[in-house]
């Protein structure tokens, strides 16, 4: 029993870790898109006291050094909610690492995790933790945090609605709701069978993260940082934090449903092939995030939805159509 | 192992807020010069932040008018300890050519270091971007001796 | 799918060795950006050059430039702090002692100020043989001497160039009471020099 | 040489006139006409009833024991697109400080009285909105217009708390680079309202330009604006060229002109960049301001410092160029040009970014003449007006360059991106051009350091890259300037934001606003009164969002 909390413990440390590198990764790619160096690999040396030897932890020491600043909860504010929210925001995206597929370590999870139906615990935590943030972010009281909320919502209605069809066409297609069977069962990848359940899942990731062109909600010159504006201190890193877990977790999540989750070979190299492919999906959307600029929130209402109905019914009638000529 | 991991989280993400205080822009475009592919103050982890709450470091542009003196306040107030404030450019160490020779210039409320304490003076009409730079890399050395 | 052409440049950018090193010597990149030879960066002063006859101190555009008399000393001092780099004085000087060098990376801590924030120089001042005070820099008086013997009607020359010796030796408030005690009216020089126009025309 | 229209102007006016002088405005002879202060309106009215006319300043100066004199400066232009000036000129004594308002009649004169109002007392009969322009609403008024009368106009005090309406932006904005307060009168998203506080910038520039010498204060209003310094410069050099009548030799007229096109590039780039930001185009700011980098670094080349370049001097330029450089300089010239074409073939072909700016923020051709746009915004509305054709100086007259104006007729967002985009291009032939004469010219770069003080006035008028920069300056024959006046282009731009964030939504508020191109360092150059801290409380964002 020990030993199985243990390796949980150490799975989810191990995986934040990585996620830490990840957002490094999609800071890097896009200030090289941008014509910088971005943040340094390795330090050169009369600089490494002062700014340690290399930057690829940048996110977690910009984590950490907010959990030791100041907290500051607003006056107007409703306490216990606009504490509480972050947290169980965080405690859910935990949550969901376990469910994840990995190629060596499955079979430890398997004993303790091998849930018929986890594909469902998956998509409800992710919509989860977007609900528990605007609803912190309500109870804040700012009216910066009300735009940003609203705008937030208004897209996330939508971009829940391609999320779950792209899951859900999947689902159809492997005919399970488990993760580890539909990983398994795929014998070519979904993304070339179903590309437009891939496209709906970028659909959403772009809402979910803010990328652009679809950043209405966050973008800094109009409405400050949008819904997480009164956040300071440890729940805004409580809250970045996160964020860099559910960014490691979508792109994870996008290669284990639509690539196979990278098992091709044997088991060490499919690790690798499950990184080196979700590192693949991180400059994708990087790419995406870097060559547009942000649409304005009228014209991304009435874009945004529009591509979200065309993918998304695309997408469930292509699996339907599988099914009911193959399947 | 504490306050040493803290220390180094300062070290490491030294987060700036910007704040323009009257004078000529020269300053504060070669502030937001550091950000271009030439300069690229990121790569250290540096990162401008719209919030003084979130800030580690103030960068201060411009003879502070005697109208931005409360917002001066305020906004020094509301950056969390420790703190480190950079003045950059001759106006807002002394008053640069604003200055009267001695005498009071009604606009101006005087140098920062007159409402403020001033931790690194980045001298320059405006500093090029690497002064700039340097500046940062001494204000991080000094967040790291502070409390 | 006109938005190609964006994509295409991002990745063009990919390989941009744009950023510089700074403050790391040469990794990756060049350290500095450009530093031409015209860049004006902190005033030098070349010690032996100036004069100090505080040309700079009336044309500097930021009053940045200052002195005081101490003992028998005249101190100069430049305010890094306060100097917008102009260049005015570097126009204005005489004798190109003032010169803005290459340098800009003037960073400093406001405790070690004495160091870094002045610029400063010092210039010998003569007594007044009469009263005793201290008018003008030893420099200043020999390079009047040297301009007025390059100047100056070759007739005329060695007499005035002998009075302007005793001349500089007492302060300008002296030279009132003295001028006829020591001989140096200025009145022979109006009828030498009047009378040795006229010759020459 | 004077046009037909306007023998025909003094003509119509010559009972009225008590007499006529001459400015020297760069290369003309400006008219002024003296006259009674009771006819100043009836002579703006006939003058302004011209179709190309157009209100460039009103100047008040304080005379002290003598009393005020105003001066209403006029630009009329010909058929051919010349413009020529008519200033209208007034004293009046202390005592009877009431004077007719040209306000009420055009709004190019509206920001000016404000000013005027504030700063010199005197009081203009009949002005519509009689608030503070640059000093704190609440601040004591001399001609006891001030609060009360702002409270009567109920949207403009700072009301605490603001009603749920009306949306503060500033005075500190992270779309804002400097500090300005922008108000919005919002009905859910869209905009009904819009107000514009300018007056955090308030350095005291005039008043200090007034106790300094000549000299000193070029390098003073070097430091009005650290954007267009060059600019800034330059049209004080030529106000005092044209006050003390020296003529600059021409090798020196190509270097001033050199610089202040290569300013141009610089600052048409540092906007493109801002804006892209401003409409979250992050990776457009990066490559624009990246490209700026390479005109910087000429200028650095050019003049010594990145952003105060102190190029121009008193009857010549600072630094000559030798012909090494000037074959380095041509070879990065080529290569901004290819840059600047590959970042207008992304502007152009980028779907959301075109989404984005165009159809907002629309400035018609008629409205741009009645409030008084200058530079890229009114040539982005189809109005051909520009100083440098328009009433050329330094090097842009045809005998020694040939350009053309460029002009759009988009109204838009999208069309001012484009204007600037295309005067980059501009800018760059006439800075070949510049480069290559320089090749072939010989000669000194100063004519003479020294200036013979007189009396007298001297306009210095330049196109800097937001537009028309005006310096007005008066000697008395002292050694320092008795009066200067700066009228910055920024300073007319700003006054147009209100009428076109009318009707937009509030997403589209920065973008508008930053599409004049909004200089607050220009614009709030002045101030003469001591102001007392603490009089004022304003709502800033930080109070607004950052409640304890």
């Amino acid at each position: 029993m020990i030993i199985e909390i243990i390796y949980f413990i150490s799975l989810i440390i191990f995986n934040i870790f990585l996620s830490f590198i990840f957002l490094f990764l999609f800071r890097k790619i896009n200030a090289k898109f941008q014509g910088r160096k971005g943040l340094l690999l390795i330090v050169p040396k009369d600089l490494r006291k002062t700014i340690g030897s290399t930057k690829i932890m940048q996110q977690f020491y910009d984590i950490l050094k907010l959990f030791y600043k100041q907290t500051i909860i607003p006056k107007n504010s409703h306490k216990k909610i606009f504490i509480i929210s972050p947290i169980i925001s965080f405690i859910l995206s935990i949550i969901i690492i376990p469910f994840l597929y990995f190629p060596i370590i499955n079979d430890a999870q398997q004993k303790f995790l091998f849930i018929p139906f986890d594909l469902l615990i998956i998509t409800y935590a992710i919509i989860l933790i977007h609900i528990f943030w605007n609803i912190g972010a309500y109870a804040s009281a700012s009216p910066w945090a009300y735009i940003g909320i609203e705008r937030s919502e208004k897209l996330n209605f939508f971009a829940q609605i391609s999320f779950i069809s792209s899951i859900f066409s999947i689902a159809i297609l492997s005919n399970s709701l488990s993760l580890k069977e539909i990983v398994i069962k795929q014998d070519i990848p979904y993304i070339l069978l179903n590309p437009f359940s891939a496209i709906s899942f970028i659909l959403f990731i772009l809402v979910n993260f803010n990328l652009k062109p679809f950043d209405v909600s966050e973008i800094e010159v109009e409405i400050v940082s949008g819904p997480f504006t009164e956040y300071s201190g440890k729940l805004l890193g409580l809250i970045e934090l996160t964020k860099t877990i559910l960014f490691y977790i979508n792109s994870i999540l996008f290669i284990n449903i639509f690539l196979k989750s990278g098992e091709f070979f044997s088991s060490i190299i499919n690790l690798f092939l499950l990184l080196i492919f979700a590192g693949i999906f991180v400059i994708i959307l990087s790419i995406i995030n870097n060559i547009f600029p942000s649409y304005r929130i009228d014209q991304a209402l009435k874009i945004y939805p529009i591509l979200v109905i065309i993918f998304s019914s695309l997408s469930l009638m292509l699996s339907f159509i599988y099914k009911i000529f193959f399947g | 192992m504490l306050s040493w991991l803290k220390k180094k989280a300062r070290m490491y993400s030294p987060w700036i807020y910007h704040f323009h205080a009257g004078g000529c822009n020269g300053c504060d475009i070669e502030t937001f010069a550091t950000l271009i592919p030439r300069f690229d103050i990121e790569r250290f982890g540096v990162k401008l932040v719209n919030s003084p709450r979130h800030a580690d470091i103030i960068i201060i542009n411009g003879p502070i008018t005697k109208q931005f003196v409360p917002m001066l306040l305020r906004v020094y107030n509301q950056v969390p300890n420790p703190k480190v404030v950079i003045a950059i450019g001759s106006c807002a160490l002394t008053c640069g050519v604003f200055n009267r020779n001695g005498e009071e210039n009604y606009a101006l409320a005087g140098p920062a270091e007159k409402i403020i304490p001033v931790d690194v003076c980045v001298p320059g009409c405006p500093p090029k971007p690497e002064a700039i730079i340097q500046g940062v890399i001494f204000a991080i050395k000094k967040l790291s001796s502070k409390k | 799918m006109r938005n190609i052409k964006t994509l295409i440049e991002a990745l063009k950018n990919i390989h941009s060795k744009e950023t510089i090193s700074y403050p790391i010597g040469e990794w990756p990149g060049k350290k500095y950006s450009n530093i031409p030879e015209t860049l004006r960066g902190k005033p030098i002063i070349n010690e032996e050059k100036c004069i100090g006859c505080e040309a700079c101190y009336n044309a500097c555009s930021a009053f940045t430039i200052k002195f005081f008399n101490e003992k028998d000393k005249r101190r100069y001092s430049i305010d890094i702090n306060k100097c917008i780099f102009c260049g005015r004085c570097e126009d204005v000087c005489p004798e190109d002692a003032i010169k803005l060098s290459n340098e800009f990376e003037l960073t400093h801590f406001p405790e070690e100020n004495e160091e870094k924030r002045y610029v400063k120089w010092e210039k010998i001042l003569k007594n007044c043989k009469n009263c005793g005070e201290r008018f003008a820099t030893i420099d200043q008086i020999n390079k009047i001497h040297d301009r007025i013997s390059l100047n100056i009607n070759p007739k005329v020359s060695e007499e005035v160039l002998k009075d302007y010796e005793i001349y500089s030796n007492y302060c300008p408030k002296c030279r009132k009471i003295l001028s006829y005690k020591i001989g140096i009216n200025p009145s022979k020089y109006y009828l030498r020099i009047g009378k040795d126009l006229k010759e020459m025309k | 040489m004077i046009e037909n229209s306007m023998k025909n102007i003094l003509e119509d006016l010559s009972n009225l006139i008590i007499e006529t002088h001459d400015i020297k405005i760069n290369k003309q002879l400006a008219k002024i006409l003296s006259i009674d202060k009771e006819k100043l309106i009836e002579i703006a009215k006939r003058i302004l009833k011209n179709s190309n006319s157009r209100l460039v300043h009103e100047i008040a100066i304080d005379l002290g024991i003598d009393g005020f004199k105003i001066i209403q400066l006029y630009e009329l232009f010909n058929s051919e697109g010349k413009a020529y000036h008519i200033g209208i000129e007034s004293y009046f004594p202390r005592e009877e400080s009431k004077i007719p308002s040209l306000a009420a009649i055009t709004y190019q004169a509206n920001w000016a009285e404000r000013e005027i109002m504030e700063l010199l007392g005197i009081e203009f009969e009949g002005h519509p909105d009689k608030r503070h322009l640059f000093l704190p609403y609440e601040w004591p008024n001399e001609t006891e217009a001030g609060l009360e009368e702002a409270k009567k106009i109920g949207f403009n005090v700072f009301p605490k708390p603001e009603p749920p309406n009306i949306l503060p932006i500033g005075p500190y904005h992270p779309a804002l680079l400097e500090g300005v307060f922008l108000r919005l009168k919002v009905d859910g998203e869209t905009i009904i309202d819009a107000d514009l506080k300018p007056g955090f910038n308030h350095r005291g520039i005039m008043k200090l330009g007034e106790e300094r010498s000549y000299w000193r204060n070029l390098y003073l209003f070097e430091r009005v604006c650290g954007i267009c310094s060059a600019d800034h410069t330059n049209a004080y050099v030529l106000a005092v060229e044209n006050l003390f009548n020296i003529e600059p030799p021409d090798r020196a007229k190509y270097i001033r002109t050199l610089g202040i096109e290569l300013e141009r590039i610089a600052s048409h780039l540092l906007w493109l960049g801002v804006a892209a930001d401003l409409i979250g185009f992050k990776t457009f700011f990066m490559w624009c301001w990246k490209e700026r980098e390479k005109a910087i670094d000429l200028l650095e080349r050019l003049s010594g410092n990145r952003v105060t370049k102190g190029i121009a001097r008193f009857g010549g330029a600072k630094r000559d160029l030798g012909k090494e450089e000037i074959e380095k300089m041509i070879e990065k010239l080529k290569d901004i040009e290819k840059s600047v074409k590959n970042l207008l073939d992304i502007a152009y072909n980028n779907s959301i970014l075109r989404k984005r700016t165009e159809d907002i923020g629309i400035l018609d051709f008629q409205n741009a003449i009645e409030y008084g746009a200058v530079g890229p915004v009114a040539r982005a509305s189809n109005w051909k007006i520009d100083v440098r054709h328009d009433c050329p100086f330094d090097a842009y007259s045809q005998e020694y360059t040939t350009w053309d104006v460029i002009v759009d007729n988009g109204k838009d967002v999208w069309a001012r991106v484009i204007v600037r985009i295309k005067e980059i291009f501009v800018s760059i032939d006439i800075c070949n051009q510049c480069l290559n004469a320089l090749k072939n010219i010989k000669g000194e770069i100063v004519t003479s350091e020294k200036i013979e003080l007189r009396k007298g006035e001297g306009i210095g008028k330049v196109e800097a890259p937001r537009g028309e920069l005006i310096y007005y300056l008066m000697s008395n024959g002292e050694p320092i300037p008795y009066a200067v006046r700066i009228r910055t282009p920024s300073y007319r731009n700003n006054a147009i934001v209100p009428f076109i964030l009318k009707g937009y939504r509030i997403s589209d508020a920065p973008i508008i606003y930053g599409s004049v191109d909004p200089c607050m360092s220009c614009t709030d150059r002045v101030q003469i009164i001591d102001i007392k801290s603490g009089e004022k409380k304003i709502i800033s964002l930080n109070d607004l969002i950052k409640r304890r």
